[in-house]
């Protein structure tokens, strides 16, 4: 191997760089649905909250020469959308599942027509915290290289762990998510903080699109999401509601992505389209290996529908 | 919307005493609740009475401002209050206990205690709280683990744990509505004892709701009878008779007798067999070790045991719903792995406890629910691969007619019934027809004696009859007036065995608690 | 379980009476078509709005729309064409969601159905007569997809697992096999830059239905629904799957095979999406390649959920999705709006649609069980 | 002149800063022509949805000539049209019409676009420093691989021992994917990168982002990486359906197999960066000078692909209409990666 590259110790290094690069979308997406999910409702539309969120972000920034007030922008829109979800699902016999399914559509169609003026312009990227500046080896220098909003999800994912336990919303939204009775019994609007919860959950998907448009691959175009929306919403099922869990899922994912382009690039080229769904397979082996037939989820929110 | 507050609020560990006057209440031209007015002063025991849809829950939904009352008000403390909403009754230290707990399954006993507080801080200190309720406990008549999740406990610590909850909000003034259904008749006095207790010392007022006479002669000081939602009748405990309490509540409705007793005969032919018998319980921790049980044609077993002691496992390995890791379970003699063919062949019947949640699709309608053990059987005993809906239909209104069940149509979706005629509705699907085993579950949780009487009755029937029945329940006064013999489970294994005559319920009740 | 139960329990006896017994179905057959209609003209007005947002003309976007998707001859059976995958792929999520399974990954059975079928096609090709082909290829295709959902449901039954996800999660793997399939075990090298399988001759192409311009997957699809409709209403088999939908713990009281109904009704879904795949190479490609994966089976899901996971009411909404689809290339090209305008659409549509399930049992004329209460 | 209505195709939306774009620019063109009505429709698939279009096209709109712009379109969908509406013009974009076995009223255009990754490669065999270049490819067929070799052999023309990094995305159009590959190229050690993907965007973005120099494709990228641009092979469709235009409404016969390169006006190269050299910038002209004299062959031998095997000897070359360079199917010694 020639001295410029980092050769075989790319692979780990891009697992690595690629984990914390490619994850942060998932962090957001899947965090904001547990929040959802912890207060009993699921909202699986965020995929089409979040390309909204990359158009809103992109399209603010483009105007305002700001970043952040793409991503705040963002972040309103979702909130929108996760009220929108929110308000209808609260209605009897209306079933969020289809519910999330059809407003994703309708978040895709409508960033998709709002955002077509913003392809050709090129926005303000986020900032991002050279950590590797210590390092000689640019490659280790670009992979430590770490957007903020990548902390931010780190930092959002422990404390969310720790509210759950130890604030009153924490717990007013696990009981709502637990039990519809309980808490009606306790004087609180279910209905009233599933809002909430989802507007939330909204609002952090949409940060996970302002990542993308903004960040990485920082662009803006109809193809900007492969699924993460999505996929993200899986992935909070994998992390049984946890947060924590949420963004390990979420590094776990993200760096079985990198391993395709990773091997490809030190040369192990056949059967790209295997490594390619390495992120799916090892997320199902995974949840084949902890799931149990005779244990009901463990943490799985009462009153969620999904796991009845 | 904020209310005014015309009376001082309360202080914690003072009973409250109240009044309604002329509550009524309409639900569309129904009436369900007519002009109830009664007393109950502070620090009394009352004790509510009146058959299932006598209105009582109504009543107390009215108290607790769950319901707003067409008409009527309510005295707490001796001055009148509006009561909006449970928020409003709290603060007024009104508080209840529902007959379906409202814990919340996957918080932890402290967390469920907290939360319900108010004014809970935003951010809660858990050393501190801890440290507290430690102290509030060492205060309290009944122990409790407070660090587990709500779904870990038992149904028996459930119901302290609602009690407790209460009184650590400061209620002076509690309702509880069938509160000794999950106990073993030991723990049953025990708490309605020491609850009592708190009403001598002046710290509460009690108004519970039942269905035992037994519970209510020896706790409460006073009764009020209620019957299609008019208050009937009432007064100090001495001045009763259960004869009286039972005729003002039910009219003069003949209850079901049981049949004659047939004795068990040393000849009838064994029918379920079960022997060394090895299974996990849900949590995965423990095992369930059942390691022999065996029932004759026209016997019935009765098993004992506080809930939470591997009933459910039981009868889930009997209804093949959980995997047994060793042992043999057979049936006229064998082998019986609970399939459909096997249940047919032998005549097997479950009667799950709350049958709309074990025996029922609540959203199918009655006469679908009604046709789950015959929909796929065609002429002759045959398998049918198509449904016949005439004759389901057919079937259905016969058994409705048969069993009493109460329903709109045939085609009204089976969630819409009351408990009680879920329960009827359930019975007539497994009870037609001859029957070689059947498998119960407490059968008449939450009804009325007239309900109850009648079930009974149709259980005795279908043993007369040649069924084994295996009846787990949590009842110890049904076990005993049904059982031919009874057993006690206890940490997943079955520990005692007595013929029903002449059973010593001491001897049961130190069994069932582990002491054996 | 939260079940509304908004019925009075009043004691009467089931009289049959011809005239009710007409009403009674009559009326619970009405609520669904008033809704859904109701739902459809409330969604297309909010719609109307839009437009008039982005200033375009509605009446003219709705003209285009009845001329591009149902207006002629032509346009109906371009609605068809394309309402024709969405048949069987929304069977893909009803059929399951009778035992209360959602399954959203019927994309992965479209996919490795069309390449199973294309991989049994090729050996055969030329030497058996084309009926024997097709056949062939069905079986191929059905096992591929039933198997593929097969194992969403044997894995949710086995070990717990949540076939949600299962199902998504093998969609994804489902289309990497399929590309790794088509760029290499089984490419044409001849299929230069794009890589496909070796394409069916043109008498081993599925044809047209006799007299239209539209290809017989359309048949295949309707014929399934109906199939479905009659395993789930007419069958014991379906009956059973509804009680273990309607509660696992019932059925298994009741002995049911539980395990059985549920590996079963997931492998016939799947079998239904590989026949999509079948259908898409048979009629449409000629070959397995890239293209398999278009998207139907996402589609599909939302199709189900719009006819409430009945396999009767697919039928006219795959064919309303398929005119929404058709005139929404007239529109693009008359209106200079964006492809995205269809998914506006779509998407304000669905979401009122969905929302109107609210108003099922709320109208007193529809429910023959409040006109008893008041009697 | 009667007035015709054309009707084009795409795969994606129209723009996409890439593949589709670069042919609604040329759409664009045409429209401003007297006498032509345009019709576009974006985000068709490869489906019965594409045959179905052209079909809406033709009935409804009164398409005289149509435009399937994506290489998809071409077997079974446009050919089905095509036996269905013989009076009805369909021109491809792709070199797949075969005389022998495609009816008249079809055809094929493409362009060498080979000789603008050879160019690119040439300005990029200047620029590197570390003498490995990167190509970020969506798929191995024929077309792409063309266009990865000719990027090496023109950085090789430069310094023969530059190797180029191929990696395969697997997809037309994969943001997160195209980043990645792009990052895994430069970590090792790339520092030139191309790429042939439907929408170069993120490439370019993503490489500049890594300070890497990067190649345009499709259409002229450089607003996005205005210091790292070195140029970019563009297509210049406009050219192409003017002609066609002019054919149709003169009622002459439309071309069935057209094609050309630089020399042609079917391809053209974004003018030069600020970063390229003077040196790079001689060696550019004078090489771009020699393709639109026609003299020039970009596949010459000797020539081995990258297992060893000789896949032109010595003395032998390729003219850019040559068929075997239809079924390219090899990487040339240089380029690592594989195309199974
Ligand atoms: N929300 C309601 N709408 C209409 N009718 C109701 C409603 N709630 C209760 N009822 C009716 O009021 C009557 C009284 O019901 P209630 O629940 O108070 O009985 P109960 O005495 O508590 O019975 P149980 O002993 O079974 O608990 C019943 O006949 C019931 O049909
Ligand atoms: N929201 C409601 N609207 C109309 N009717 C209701 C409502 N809620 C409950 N009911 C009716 O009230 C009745 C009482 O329900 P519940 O479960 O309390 O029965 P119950 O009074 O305990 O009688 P049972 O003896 O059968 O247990 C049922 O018949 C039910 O149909
Ligand atoms: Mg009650
Ligand atoms: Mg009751």
């Amino acid at each position: 191997m020639d001295e410029t590259g980092v050769g075989l110790w790319g692979v780990p290094l891009a697992i690595l760089a690629g984990a914390v690069r490619v994850s942060t979308p998932f962090i957001f997406v899947s965090l904001g649905e547990t929040i959802t999910e912890r207060s009993g409702r699921i909202n699986l539309g965020l995929e089409g909250t979040l390309v909204f969120g990359a158009m809103t972000a992109y399209a603010v920034a483009v105007i305002s020469g700001s970043p952040w007030l793409g991503v705040l922008a963002a972040m309103c829109t979702g909130a929108v959308f996760g009220l929108v979800h929110g308000w209808i699902c609260k209605w009897p016999k209306v079933n969020d599942i289809a519910i999330g399914i059809a407003l994703m559509q309708f978040g895709l169609g409508l960033a998709f027509f709002l955002g077509k003026p913003y392809i050709q312009p090129a926005a303000p990227r986020l900032p991002s915290i050279p950590f590797g500046a210590w390092s000689q080896v640019p490659q280790i220098e670009a992979a430590l290289n770490i957007n903020v909003l990548f902390l931010i999800g780190a930092v959002l994912a422990a404390v969310l762990w720790w509210a759950f336990r130890n604030t009153r919303i924490g717990i007013v939204l696990r009981v709502v998510g637990d039990s519809t009775d309980a808490a009606r019994a306790m004087g609180i609007d279910p209905d009233r903080v599933r809002l909430l919860a989802t507007a939330v959950g909204g609002s952090l998907a949409a940060i996970g699109g302002a990542y993308l448009s903004l960040y990485y691959p920082g662009s803006w175009n109809e193809g900007i999401s492969s699924g993460q929306g999505l996929m993200a919403v899986a992935l909070v099922i994998f992390a049984r509601w946890n947060p924590i869990g949420c963004f390990l899922a979420a590094l776990l994912f993200g760096g079985a992505g990198a391993l395709g382009p990773a091997l490809q690039s030190v040369g192990v080229s056949q059967g790209y389209y295997l490594f390619y769904a390495t992120p799916y397979v090892l997320t199902l082996i995974i949840l084949i290996a902890t799931s149990s037939p005779t244990r009901a989820l463990a943490g799985a929110p009462g009153a969620l529908s999904l796991t009845k | 919307m904020s209310t005014v507050r015309d009376t001082p609020l309360p202080e914690a560990g003072k009973a409250v005493g109240i009044e309604t006057h002329g509550m009524t209440m309409r639900f569309g031209g129904f009436t369900a609740l007519d002009n109830v007015s009664m007393k109950i002063p502070s620090g009394t025991f009352h004790a509510l009475l009146g058959e299932n849809g006598a209105g009582k829950s109504t009543l107390v939904k009215c108290i607790m401002g769950f319901y707003h009352q067409t008409s009527g008000s309510l005295s707490v403390g001796g001055k009148e209050v509006a009561v909006a909403s449970p928020k409003d009754a709290a603060a007024y230290g009104l508080g209840m206990v529902y007959q379906h707990f409202t814990l919340v399954p996957s918080l932890t006993g402290a967390e469920n205690l907290v939360i319900n507080r108010p004014n809970v801080p935003a951010v809660i200190n858990w050393a501190k709280e801890r440290a507290d309720l430690s102290k509030f406990m060492e205060k309290m008549p009944f122990k409790i683990p407070l660090d587990r999740p709500v779904s870990h406990l038992a149904a028996g610590e459930k119901q302290k744990l609602e009690i407790v909850k209460q009184l650590y909000l400061g209620r002076g003034f509690l309702i509880l509505d069938e509160p000794t259904s999950v106990l073993t008749p030991a723990e049953a006095d025990e708490m309605l004892g020491l609850v009592r207790g708190m009403t001598e010392r002046g710290e509460l007022s009690v108004l519970m709701i039942s269905h035992k006479f037994h519970e209510v002669t020896k706790f409460a000081d006073a009764i009020s009878i209620l019957r299609r939602g008019k208050l009937v009748g009432g007064g100090n405990v001495g001045e009763l008779s259960i004869a009286d309490m039972a005729s003002l509540m039910i009219g003069d409705v003949k209850l079901a007798s049981l049949d004659m007793r047939i004795p068990v005969a040393e000849t009838a032919k064994p029918v379920l067999k079960v022997e060394q018998v090895r299974a996990s319980d849900r949590s995965g921790l423990k095992t369930i070790e059942i390691d022999k049980l065996g029932i004759r044609s026209g016997e019935i077993v009765g098993v004992a045991g506080i809930s939470g002691n591997g009933q459910k496992e039981l009868t889930e390995i009997l209804a093949g719903q959980r995997l047994v890791s060793a042992g043999t379970i057979e049936v006229n003699g064998e082998a019986y792995g609970a399939t459909r063919a096997e249940t047919r062949r032998n005549r097997v019947r479950f009667i799950p406890e709350e049958p709309l949640q074990n025996a029922c699709a609540p959203r199918m309608t009655v006469s679908e629910n009604l046709a789950f053990r015959t929909f796929d059987l065609g002429d002759g005993g045959k398998d049918a691969i198509w449904l016949n809906k005439g004759r389901m239909r057919k079937q259905a209104v016969d058994l409705i007619a048969d069993f009493k069940v109460k329903t709109a149509s045939s085609s009204s979706p089976i969630a819409a019934l009351s408990g009680g005629n879920v329960q009827r509705a359930v019975l007539a699907r497994e009870l037609t027809g001859k029957v070689d085993l059947l498998i119960v579950s407490n059968p008449c949780f939450g009804l009325d004696f007239a309900a109850v009487s009648e079930i009974r009755a149709r259980i005795i029937k279908a043993r007369n009859a040649g069924a084994a029945v295996l009846l787990l329940s949590e009842d110890l006064d049904e076990l005993l007036e049904l059982s031919d013999r009874i057993m006690v489970i206890s940490e997943g294994r079955l520990v005692y065995e007595t013929p029903a005559r002449g059973a010593n319920i001491e001897v049961i009740g130190a069994h069932m608690a582990g002491h054996h | 379980m939260t079940v509304d139960a908004n019925i009075p329990a009043i004691i009467t006896p089931d009289k049959f009476s011809m005239l009710d017994a007409v009403r009674e179905w009559a009326a619970r057959r009405a609520e669904p078509i008033v809704i859904s209609v109701g739902a459809v003209v409330i969604g297309l007005g909010l719609f109307c709005l839009f437009i008039l947002a982005v200033g375009k003309s509605p009446v003219m976007l709705f003209q285009l729309m009845y001329t591009g998707g149902f207006g002629s001859w032509f346009s109906l059976q371009n609605s068809l064409s394309r309402a024709a995958p969405l048949l069987l792929t929304a069977l893909c999520v009803a059929l399951p969601a009778r035992l209360g399974l959602v399954i959203i990954g019927g994309e992965g059975a479209v996919v490795l159905g069309g390449v199973a079928a294309a991989a049994a096609a090729l050996p055969i090709v030329g030497i058996l007569p084309p009926l024997v082909v097709f056949a062939a290829m069905g079986i191929a295709a059905m096992t591929a997809g039933g198997a593929w959902i097969g194992l969403a449901g044997f894995l949710r039954h086995k070990r717990g697992v949540n076939e949600t996800i299962s199902s998504l999660l093998l969609a994804y793997i489902a289309i990497a096999l399929m590309n790794q399939f088509v760029e290499g075990l089984l490419r044409d090298p001849a299929s230069l830059n794009k890589p496909s399988t070796r394409p069916l001759p043109p008498d081993y192409m599925l044809g047209n239905i006799p007299g239209m311009d539209v290809h017989l997957g359309l048949v295949i699809g309707i014929v399934a629904c109906l199939c479905t409709w009659i395993l789930i209403e007419a069958t014991s088999y379906g009956f059973a799957a509804r009680i273990a939908g309607g509660n696992v713990r019932a059925a298994q009281i009741q002995g049911l095979p539980v395990g059985r109904l549920i590996v079963g009704f997931t492998a016939i879904a799947g079998a239904f999406a590989g026949l999509a795949g079948m259908i898409e190479v048979a009629a449409v490609q000629g070959s397995a390649n890239a293209s398999l994966a278009a998207g139907y089976g996402y589609t599909g899901i939302l199709v189900a959920f719009l006819a409430r996971h009945d396999p009767l009411a697919i039928i006219p909404v795959a064919i309303l999705l398929g005119g929404i689809d058709a005139s929404g290339g007239l529109i693009q090209r008359r209106m200079g709006l964006p492809d995205a305008t269809v998914l506006v659409m779509q998407g304000t549509l669905f979401v009122v649609i969905l929302f109107c399930e609210t108003f099922y049992g709320r109208f007193k004329v529809f429910n023959p069980d409040l006109w008893k209460r008041t009697a | 002149q009667g007035a015709l209505t054309v009707g084009f195709i795409y795969v994606g939306p129209k723009d996409d800063y890439g593949y589709n774009q670069a042919h609604a620019e040329g759409a664009a063109v045409i429209k401003s022509m007297p006498g032509v009505t345009l019709v576009e429709e974006e985000n068709v698939p490869e489906t019965v949805d594409v045959q179905k279009t052209m079909e809406s096209m033709i009935n409804l709109d009164g398409a005289a000539v149509l435009f399937p712009t994506s290489f998809g379109y071409f077997d079974p969908h446009m050919l089905a049209m095509a036996a269905k509406y013989p009076e009805v013009q369909f021109r491809h974009c792709g070199g797949l019409w075969q005389e022998s076995k495609n009816p008249m009223n079809t055809g094929s255009y493409f362009g060498y676009i080979g000789q603008g990754q050879y160019l690119n490669g040439v300005a990029a065999g200047y620029a590197t420093k570390s003498k490995k270049i990167g190509f970020v490819a969506a798929k191995p067929i024929p077309q792409v691989v063309q266009n990865i070799n000719s990027f090496l052999l023109g950085a090789r023309s430069v310094d023969p021992s530059i190797t180029c990094q191929v990696i395969f995305t697997g997809e037309w159009s994969l943001a997160v994917k195209e980043a990645e590959a792009t990052n895994a190229l430069v970590d090792q050690g790339a520092d030139v990168i191309t790429c042939h993907v439907d929408s170069p965007k993120v490439v370019v973005e993503t490489a500049a982002g890594r300070n890497a120099f990067v190649c345009g494709y499709h259409a002229n990228q450089s607003p996005l990486a205005p210091e790292k641009y070195l140029t970019g092979a563009e297509w210049a469709w406009g050219n192409v359906y003017t002609s066609f235009i002019k054919q149709a409404q003169a009622g002459e016969k439309l071309g069935n197999f057209v094609r050309g390169g630089l020399k042609d006006g079917f391809v053209k190269m974004s003018p030069l960066g600020p970063a390229v050299s003077d040196e790079s910038r001689k060696k550019f002209e004078a090489t771009l000078a020699e393709i639109m004299a026609g003299k020039f062959s970009v596949f010459k031998g000797p020539m081995k692909d990258n297992k060893g095997n000789v896949i032109v000897t010595a003395g032998r070359s390729f003219a850019e209409d040559a068929i075997e360079l239809e079924s390219m199917d090899y990487l040339v010694e240089g380029v690592m990666g594989s195309t199974a």
